[in-house]
């Protein structure tokens, strides 16, 4: 066991997986340049001098080649894993995600494999609308791609090994306030939770949800930063007496209903939790699927706490408005057990 | 543009192929054209019609291991490249024996088992994939090569530029074949670039720009076996446009209204096929009736793969669920 | 009053903003070329031959410099209409909408506008994968852009000319089974619905939904091609008793939630029908919203029926399994009002 | 590479300008970074420390009506053009009374009112939204002329491509304008092009390419005039590269060990701001004092800025929701 912080336990899993395999390899902006980097967040930092430059490519700042060039490496038997520096420049790259890397396998029926994970920082740290969105949402609405978003050190490490050894296209998703960068790299506000990560090998399987803090009162679904405010919140609400179940999804696609409902059925009560915009955030299927099969068991309306319907705005104070409080989620499950 | 290497002539029996080549392409056409409007084939079809020197000047110069990227036109390069047509008529009538089991249709034609990727129907969005196809072999140790096709209008898509540019920098073995038919769709060549030619954009990216006349097939060849040696030796990419023309209309019934009836006969005058034809039988290389041979053996094959797609089940309604993750 | 179709409803909407307004003009593929298709289904046909090619402007394929040009253009005094061939190639300009279309009015502080339309063909048509989405639920994700998407020839119409005059961003999606193009460019399965248009000139307000069909059992929400599926279902539940209420939400942003909220509250039953895959849909933010918001007027758990997360087949026979049904729609119905 | 126009000596209250812009630039970006790093800026900064004299040298040749488009790396930029250094200070310590009212910050900088579009922080965006800009201004039967930056690393996007060669076909009225500072964030140049110059690029689309000295403000002013007057003319763009190098890190704390010493030396000799003040007193033109009294009065503005930004209030709670939609 070593406790390690996201960053540090995402660069163990990419050269675990390297070293056990010649087929994985990284490319991205700014990866692996000796002197540079390791990415936006430190993430392959050391890698290319483990690896060499062949296996760590730093590319042009090409977003459409970027997930071109993975997707025809992985169609023919390579593993590649491909980095994004700000999950905003996925809309340059979109083509690419949407029509070809979500859709060939189907297309040819079965005879073309995508297996590659593109990597891709999210959050909103004081860097205005393009650099600040948490785009996971465009993606759970593509049916083809997997879609991850671990919060904690031992699932980042555990799910990237998982999405370098699936067989699909897997959009990972990192929380550039979890990833605890250091140095000239860290961020204002950072959370950067650290986490025990075991010694010996291991992989958390894509597709589980797991309940963070048990609770009979009210169910939460929060994941990536949300995560942890909703344990916060968790923490008030005890307090009096309102004991709130907290269920990280881990991963958007396929989403763990049955571990919701479970929850929903007995709690009777539902608020997830997202960052991004509200209106048809990932948040929004879940409220729908809910609002459908736990039905009966729903005691009272169905809650999301998210960013409002704007862009990311620069200024912090701004900002704080914009991204989801612990004191919102508290106010938002308060107001279920009122009358409404 | 770069000197062509000199290449040795071709045998007879690469002659022979490479008028099969064609033949089958042009007869397959004409064919399904024939089905689509007698309703026997849904959707819509892009034809290559006048195109076929260099889908089979262009393949013939591959081996087995190499990759094949193609396009929304993708009938006469999977024909020439060898995949089945039976497979292909069966998709085009979306039957579950098709080279996509009916998933894919007309323009997603495929057989990747023979190295020719189901195609890619967003212009422009293959080229950074056979970048990457490419890099999967330089990464693996082999010298196998990628071969992407596009059209002339491809040439204007964010994906392109940066596909050929990643391929120039890493000195990926792949070549990119223009196929410039001097249209996109209804839009002429010269009101979408102000320059002359496509392959003047090799340029840009510090690698060989080859223009040929597509229509003549030897010529394609000889320009694509350059190509191909070049990519195979690790000495990087080529920009080869050849310079075509497609007889029939952009897809389905077309009335071709935005080019002249005085261009298109001009242009008719140069069809591959007859003067391949020509070539062939003055040359001495071949008798008219060896070519009919072929001829024959071609209806042969279309009756059959017609009667295949025909008597081949549709796909069950319950394969929609499948193939949509591994 | 002039019956027609929607794509004659469309042209005649563009010609009289031209005539109206110098500062309108269209660009996109294959629009003006003499003697070519007045776009891939014939709705600027004739325009370029009255306004000059110069206003309808062909592009080379390269959709992100559509979206760029036509945002350049509206920055700077213009109304563009730009058309994008099928609404798949969208991905292609994603940045160009996401990050820039949608954000430079609140990045710049309300500094910059950006009064544009983008014109997509939606609907499968046995064209495969890339070439039969219906995107609209990527773009109701994304604050700063409006989406409309009209069912009939009077809301084409109407609604186009409201897009145009409008100040901010506009997507406005059109059906290709709807259009009613003729000629060469018709297409099998066409609905192609003629509606009447009147003489004088008028204005669909974006933002208002419609009843399309009064009745007091149960809400039906759907639009464009699914509006004609809600209809008939209507029809056939009807002569088993049950009397459906047809939304056509006509504008999915805004989206006229008191409408559906109003008609909810009478019903206690609601059902969405949308084309695109089933998760993260559009319908799935109507369902959370009336999850929360009508939770306590709900008889049943809200329904939606949509295509299935699987990527648009080719077959015509697997098409009919993906593309939501009418008997889809009436079994939904009716499974509402067993016991559940 | 095109013959440069000759263009008229600038007069003296001209170069004195040049070098008033540079200068101010210069020193609110050494002030900025101070505050930054004593945290009264929160964020990041991209600064231009060295870039300045592509900055003012090709702004000053453009005339009110003109539109400017920027990057993520735009104070240089914005000041050369003549926005307010006191909202600029403000935008940056996100305050209600900034550019963008806090609400866009330091990658988003801007003045419309005065031309220059509200930064574009996507690498590669701004050219087709600039050849949109440039578009209008024809359709209105205006000369106005659209300048657009983008640093060597956009000419990889593929929105660059696309954007370039729809203003090639048009003809449009656009001067684009790189600043090669020789690495893309930590990449080099020539890592990512196969080529010598992104000025070579301009054959691919039929336009002229100039490279000039970008740390040389009258080498830029001259070629920036030069594409400029081409530009209103009607000729159409031109593609001109400025050599640089910015002397600082790419954002906030960059160490820049991704280069030499030995290089960060060669390019602080070319500091194009001490090697223009010794132009302008060796030459006579001005006494050293002239240009004293420039300093000074940028350090009264600068003084001033952060005072003003300081007593700002920042942006109200509920601005959040504002200006979300017309
Ligand atoms: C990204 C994208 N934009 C537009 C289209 C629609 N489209 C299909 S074929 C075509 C013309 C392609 O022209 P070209 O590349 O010259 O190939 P050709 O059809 O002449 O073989 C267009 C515009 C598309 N499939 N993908
Ligand atoms: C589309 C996109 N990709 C990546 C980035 C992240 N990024 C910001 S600046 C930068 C380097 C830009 O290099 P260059 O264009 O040469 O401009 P410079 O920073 O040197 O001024 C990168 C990669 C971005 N902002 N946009
Ligand atoms: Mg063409
Ligand atoms: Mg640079």
């Amino acid at each position: 066991m070593a406790e390690m912080t996201i960053a540090e336990a995402l660069r163990q899993a990419l050269r675990e997986e390297m070293r056990r395999d010649p087929r994985v390899f990284l490319l991205g902006e700014d990866i692996g340049v000796p002197g540079g980097f390791g990415g936006a967040f430190t993430v392959t930092l050391g890698l290319a001098e483990e690896f060499g430059r062949q296996r760590v490519r730093d590319t042009p700042i090409s977003e459409a080649a970027i997930a071109g060039v993975a997707i025809g490496a992985a169609l023919c038997g390579m593993r590649p894993v491909a980095d994004v520096q700000y999950s905003d420049f996925l809309f340059n790259m979109m083509d690419q995600l949407v029509n070809q890397a979500a859709k060939l396998r189907y297309m040819s029926a079965g005879a073309l494999a995508v297996p590659m994970v593109m990597r891709a920082p999210v959050g909103a740290t004081a860097r205005g609308a393009q650099h600040a969105q948490s785009p996971e949402a465009f993606f759970t609405h593509v049916p083809g791609l997997k879609v991850v978003a671990p919060a904690t050190a031992y699932d980042a490490k555990g799910l990237l090994k998982a999405a370098i050894r699936d067989d699909n296209p897997v959009l990972f998703f990192e929380h550039k306030l979890l990833y605890g960068s250091k140095g000239a790299r860290s961020e204002k506000g950072a959370v950067s939770p650290k986490g025990e990560v075991p010694d010996e090998e291991y992989i958390v399987p894509i597709g589980e949800a797991t309940v963070r803090r048990a609770g009979k009162d009210v169910t939460i679904v929060a994941s990536l930063l949300m995560l942890y405010r909703a344990l916060e919140a968790a923490e008030v609400l005890a307090q009096e007496g309102i004991e709130a179940e907290v269920i990280d999804p881990r991963t958007l696609v396929p989403f763990d209903k049955e571990r919701v409902l479970h929850s929903v059925k007995k709690t009777g009560r539902l608020v997830i939790v997202e960052e991004d915009n509200l209106t048809n955030g990932w948040g929004a299927e879940v409220a729908a699927w809910m609002a459908d099969e736990a039905f009966v068991w729903l005691d009272a309306p169905i809650k999301r706490v998210a960013a409002p319907d704007v862009p990311p705005p620069f200024a912090p104070i701004l900002e704080q408005h914009y991204v989801p409080s612990t004191a919102r989620v508290v106010d938002t499950v308060r107001s279920l057990f009122g009358a409404y | 543009m770069d000197q062509q290497h000199t290449i040795p002539p071709l045998k007879k029996e690469a002659l022979l192929d490479l008028y099969r080549r064609m033949r089958l392409a042009r007869r397959f056409e004409e064919t399904v054209n024939d089905l689509y409007l007698q309703g026997r084939i849904p959707s819509t079809l892009h034809l290559a019609i006048g195109q076929e020197a260099t889908a089979a000047g262009a393949l013939q110069c591959l081996r087995p291991g190499d990759t094949v990227f193609s396009t929304h036109r993708p009938h006469a390069h999977a024909l020439a490249h060898g995949v089945s047509p039976h497979a292909m008529m069966a998709e085009l009538m979306a039957k579950s024996t098709g080279t996509c089991k009916g998933k894919g249709g007309s323009m997603h034609i495929g057989d990747f088992a023979r190295g020719f990727v189901p195609a890619i129907a967003i212009v422009g969005g293959n080229v950074p994939i056979a970048a990457g196809a490419a890099l999967a072999a330089t990464l693996q140790g082999s010298d196998a090569v990628t071969l992407c096709f596009f059209g002339d209008g491809a040439a204007n898509e964010g994906a392109w530029h940066e596909g050929v540019n990643i391929a120039a920098i890493w000195r990926l073995p792949v070549v990119f074949v223009c196929e410039n038919n001097l249209y996109a769709a209804s839009t002429p060549f010269q009101e979408a670039f102000s320059i002359a030619h496509v392959a003047d954009r090799a340029v840009a990216y510090g690698i060989p720009g080859v223009v040929v006349d597509g229509n003549d097939v030897l010529a394609v060849h000889a320009a694509t076996s350059a190509a191909v040696a070049r990519a195979r030796s690790g000495e990087g990419p080529t920009l080869l446009e050849c310079l075509t023309y497609r007889l029939c209309g952009h897809s389905r019934s077309d009335p071709r209204t935005y080019r002249t009836q005085q261009e298109e006969k001009e242009w008719q005058e140069r069809d591959p096929l007859p003067n391949f034809v020509a070539w062939l039988t003055a040359g001495g290389h071949f008798t008219p009736e060896a070519l009919q041979a072929v001829d024959q053996q071609i209806e042969a094959i279309l009756a059959d793969a017609i009667a295949f797609a025909e008597a081949s089940p549709s796909p069950e309604p319950m394969s929609l669920y499948e193939d949509v993750y591994a």
